[in-house]
């Protein structure tokens, strides 16, 4: 029964169906904003499950000097990474459907699959703009996961566990100690629309200059399930973002759920906000950038942190 | 199968180069045109400019046909700056014949001419928006551009090519509704401009992206004999209302923008500041607008002989050449458009850039492909790309048919 | 004196051949009648470095039956435009470019080779325009005694007899 | 206002989320509205119609045709468009010295078959 449990949990709620019916919404949602923020009329609620299921429906074009195995599985090593870490997080109520100490670690891991899938494609579509939208992809990777970690790893200091979970219900205990790390939480926020590869830091799939980037040469059923993938990610990312900055919970499951919800949203207001307000980034200034404040502001923060904990503890 | 029409491969790493092809089809260019970069890492070594793509035989066609019905073709030579085309070759053929049009035709066709300066200007900022991934603002400025849009459909009955002009004249007069539409517009317009301007100069991460980009300082502009704009932004005074004012600019104060970034930030700045130029302009045309007739008579015939007509289009300097030999059809007619002129410049303004300035760079000139290549026809069914996009056609109209759709019925698209 | 008078008489001053086969046509405007290639070779850098005609607008080809003109036009940095005729026969078109001193005449000069079917010499290696990749040897489109309607799109020939077929 | 930072336009950003977008959706909304004199398909009256075929001699495409099916004396007026090639520059009306033809403001008439875009007026 156990089992069984455990399985629905993780096929259905809040695991796999959950995370990619929410993940068209924040699509949806996404959209729908960034359109209105443009004084548009924005898409209607079902054009992202009607892209899905338009694009399963067209005809799969592998290129003939592609390596056909990982042009096929990349978009799948995307989808499975996202989903599976989609798990560690807490969604309903403040405990994941798996919790140990070091999770986050794994999450963190796992999140960098879909850009490693995304290069890994790219590279293997033996096309000129794929190959240049993989080496940005790669060259961002390698400026912004250095600042994430830390930003990320901040918070979990004053907690004293790197379990996702232990750090939700410790900040929910104490909401007040969540205000010490709003820098990193900027930091975070600015490093997860990195790894989004959202407008200002969208230089890798930058369509003025090399079209879609990585995945120009994806079509049909292949190029639904990345898009898919994409989409979770995006929930993933709102997730642990709410999960470790956001810590508000009530103890009443279903309303931590409600909040959950209301939390995600916000920051994907934020997401929107961000994307909407900026240009986009060269890949130079992203390197910079990155590394001289992203990584700078996080670092300081940890040693800020680790001081604060040695007050705490006496 | 491989995907069809995109027969490229890999290219062959020489030396760290990777040859990139923007275009023919590639979405930051509006229009067909190829540019073959060679990029070292991410930055250009080596630009070719290809241009050629739209030819559409127009020069061919006026050949053929005569001065009324010319003026129409003349007119399609391009979307955006139709007026100004239309007006040249009008005051070209006024010209030849000796005629002088009345005042007020004069009036109007400035204010249509600063009206499409304006859309063009609009239209341009956001293309160069969108270019470097600033969708928002693109979305405002094509927002406030189809205001002006408005009322050029108001006054000329279409959106782009309006049709105002005709031998003699102008067609339409500018009744006192489209007056009071057009202040209101105005009024709102200039508020908007403001406000782009301070944003143009304000925010950081489009300074980071024009600033210092596509470089061509004014000996290059000199050499290269780059025109409207992207001179002016070079702090070289081309304007041809103000170096030699026709029609009702000999009358109307107009008041040359420049500006010495040399880079597109520049001429960002100098279309912005453009823009409120037309607008005074617009409302000192209404307000000093003299009554009369718009149009007058102008004999079918022409006398024979050549002119030489230049016009300040909103990308530049436009040149008409008319040669005439005393019949209703014209002898030659040559249309130097302003991008033609800008073109030369590119592989300059490029040569060292970033690979994410080249759409940019590209975008500042304002390009207008249609403009440049109006000679001859473009044939099809030459080489294999062809074969391969009708195979996916064919593809394409056997899924339809499955699905009980028959589209194979339809007209070729060429 | 105005400027076009002052132009008029420096350029005949410096080459006397020019007198009485230049004039001012229309306000602003200097035209000169057909002058000879070597007489144009003269001409050009002075008009350059002298007159300070800093542009090239364009070259207008145009075809005056027996032979091809070729208007090369120059704008200065205020209201002037100087047309230099050229005229080639047809029978063996050739022409020099100017690009050495005007870089922003290459286009339109190939144009020249394109549609006239004049010969060029001295320009830069580069892709030719305006025609497509496979247009036939031997079809000059704006010489007068090429007719469109003869042109077969499909099969890019030029039919000598009857008209091809129209593929709208 | 005028200090230098990223994100000047994030304000006007959130206000418009609370404002009427500026585009409308195009599904089922019929026929868009046009400004008054925007050049739409023209009418043709035929009982004015004297056969001169200036309107033929001037439109630059070649789109209009004016047909004559009765004898001299007796007209039958017939004017067919071929929408394909019609420019909409309204030059026939102009020409037209018995004002036959005149402007309307039917915007409308996107087909399925090439065959189909030569209407009679």
């Amino acid at each position: 029964m156990d089992i069984l449990i455990s399985l629905l949990k993780v096929l259905i709620f809040p695991g796999f169906l959950f995370l990619s019916v929410y993940g068209f919404i924040a699509e949806f949602l996404d959209r729908k904003m960034y359109a209105r923020m443009q004084n548009r009329v924005g898409p209607p609620w079902y054009q992202p499950i009607a892209d899905f299921f338009k694009m399963i429906g067209k005809r799969t074009l592998i290129p003939a000097d592609a390596s056909p195995w990982i042009f096929r599985i990349m978009p799948f090593i995307s989808l499975a990474a996202v989903s599976a870490a989609f798990l560690y997080v807490p969604v309903f109520g403040n405990k994941a459907v798996f919790s140990f100490d070091g999770d986050l670690i794994i999450v963190l891991y796992f999140l960098t699959m879909p850009p490693l899938a995304s290069f890994l494609a790219g590279w293997y579509s033996r096309d000129v703009y794929a190959t240049i939208g993989a080496t940005r992809i790669m060259t961002q990777m390698f400026v912004y996961e250095v600042p994430l970690f830390i930003s990320l790893l901040a918070p979990t200091l004053l907690v004293g566990s790197w379990s996702i979970s232990d750090v939700t219900r410790y900040y929910s205990a104490h909401p007040l100690y969540a205000l010490i790390n709003i820098p990193v939480m900027i930091t975070a926020l600015i490093a997860f629309q990195c790894k989004l590869e959202r407008a200002p830091f969208d230089s890798p799939e930058a369509e003025t200059e090399v079209v879609s980037g990585a995945l120009v040469e994806y079509s049909g059923r292949l190029l639904a399930f990345f898009r898919m993938s994409l989409d979770c990610e995006l929930v993933l990312v709102i997730s642990l973002f709410s999960a470790i900055f956001l810590p508000f919970t009530t103890g009443i499951v279903w309303v931590d759920f409600l909040l959950y919800l209301a939390k995600t949203l916000f920051t994907l207001l934020l997401l929107t906000l961000m994307k909407v307000s900026m240009a986009r980034l060269k890949i130079v200034d992203v390197v910079t950038f990155c590394w001289k404040y992203l990584t700078s502001v996080a670092l300081v923060q940890v040693v800020f942190n680790l001081l604060i904990r040695g007050v705490l503890k006496q | 199968m491989s995907s069809p029409g995109r027969q490229r491969k890999m290219a062959e790493i020489n030396n760290n180069q990777i040859e990139f092809p923007i275009g023919p089809q590639h979405p930051s260019l509006d229009e067909p045109g190829c540019f073959d970069i060679t990029l070292e890492g991410e930055k250009v070594v080596n630009a070719v400019v290809g241009v050629g793509y739209n030819h559409r035989g127009l020069e061919k066609t006026c050949e053929s046909r005569t001065y009324v019905q010319d003026l129409y073709i003349i007119e399609r030579v391009c979307g955006i700056c139709s007026h100004a085309h239309s007006s040249a070759f009008c005051m070209g053929i006024e010209e030849l014949s000796g005629v002088q049009i009345p005042p007020r035709a004069e009036y109007i066709r400035v204010i249509i001419a600063e009206l499409e300066r304006l859309h063009s200007h609009l239209l341009w900022l956001g293309v160069a928006c969108h270019e470097v991934g600033f969708d928002t603002m693109f979305m405002f400025t094509w927002r406030n551009r189809e205001k002006v849009l408005d009322i050029l459909a108001t006054m000329g009955g279409n959106r782009v090519n309006y049709g105002v002009n005709t031998i003699g004249g102008v067609r339409r007069d500018l009744d006192p509704a489209s007056i009071d539409m057009l202040q209101k517009t105005l009024d709102t317009l200039e508020k908007e401009i403001k406000y782009y301007a301070n944003l143009a100069k304000t925010e950081t991460t489009l300074i980071s992206r024009l600033a210092g980009v596509g470089k061509l300082s004014k000996e290059d502009v000199l050499k290269y004999g780059a025109v409207g704009p992207v001179a002016r932004a070079s702090g070289v005074r081309d304007d041809i209302r103000v170096i030699e004012p026709y029609g009702a600019y000999k009358e109307i104060p107009v008041h040359m923008i420049t500006d010495d970034h040399a880079d597109v930030f520049g001429r960002t700045v100098v279309r912005i500041l453009e823009m409120q130029e037309s607008i005074n302009i617009i409302r000192f045309c209404i307000q000093n607008i003299p009554d009369g007739p718009i149009a007058v008579k102008v004999p079918r015939r022409i006398p024979a002989g050549e002119v030489i007509i230049r016009v300040e289009a909103p990308r530049g300097e436009d040149i008409h050449y008319i040669r005439s030999n005393g019949t209703d059809i014209p002898d030659r007619v040559r249309v130097r458009a302003p991008t033609e002129a800008n073109w030369h410049g590119m592989t300059h303004m490029l040569t060292g850039e970033y690979l994410a300035d080249v759409p940019i760079t590209i975008a500042a000139i304002d390009p207008c492909y249609s403009c440049t290549d109006r000679a001859i026809r473009v044939s099809s069914g030459r080489d294999v790309e062809v074969m391969d996009w009708r195979t996916l056609r064919r593809y394409g109209i056997d899924f339809y048919r499955k699905k009980g759709i028959d589209l194979s019925t339809l007209a070729v698209g060429r | 004196m105005n400027r076009e008078e002052e132009i008029v008489s420096r350029l005949c001053g410096a080459f006397p051949f020019l007198t009485d086969r230049i004039c001012v046509r229309q306000k602003n405007r200097i035209f000169t009648d057909p002058i000879t290639r070597e007489e144009f070779e003269q001409i050009i850098p002075f008009v350059h470095d002298q007159l300070g005609f800093y542009r090239a607008c364009h070259v207008v080809g145009t075809d005056d039956g027996d032979s091809i003109g070729l208007l090369y036009i120059f704008s200065d940095q205020d209201s002037i435009l100087l047309a230099l005729r050229e005229s080639v026969p047809k029978s063996d078109p050739q022409a020099k470019s100017i690009c050495n001193l005007y870089p922003s005449i290459i286009l339109h000069e190939r144009e020249i080779i394109d549609l006239f079917g004049v010969m060029v010499k001295g320009l830069p290696n580069g892709p030719h325009y305006p025609l497509p990749d496979g247009w036939p040897e031997g079809n000059y489109p704006m010489r007068k005694d090429w007719d469109p309607k003869k042109f077969n799109k499909q099969t890019m020939k030029y039919e000598q007899s009857g008209e091809a077929k129209e593929n709208g | 206002m005028n200090a230098k930072r990223a994100g000047k336009i994030t304000m006007e950003a959130l206000q418009n989320l609370f404002r009427r977008p500026a585009t409308t959706s195009y599904r089922g909304i019929g026929a868009p509205q046009v400004e008054p004199k925007y050049r739409g398909l023209m009418q043709y009256d035929k009982t004015d119609c004297i056969d001169c075929h200036l309107c033929m001699r001037d439109c630059p495409t070649g789109a209009i045709t004016i047909i004559n099916e009765g004898t001299k004396t007796e007209k039958k007026m017939k004017a067919v468009l071929n929408l394909g090639r019609c420019v909409f520059c309204y030059q026939c009306i102009d020409t037209c010295p018995k004002k036959c033809l005149s402007p309307s403001q039917d915007i409308e008439f996107a087909k399925t078959k090439k065959d189909d875009l030569i209407i009679e007026l």
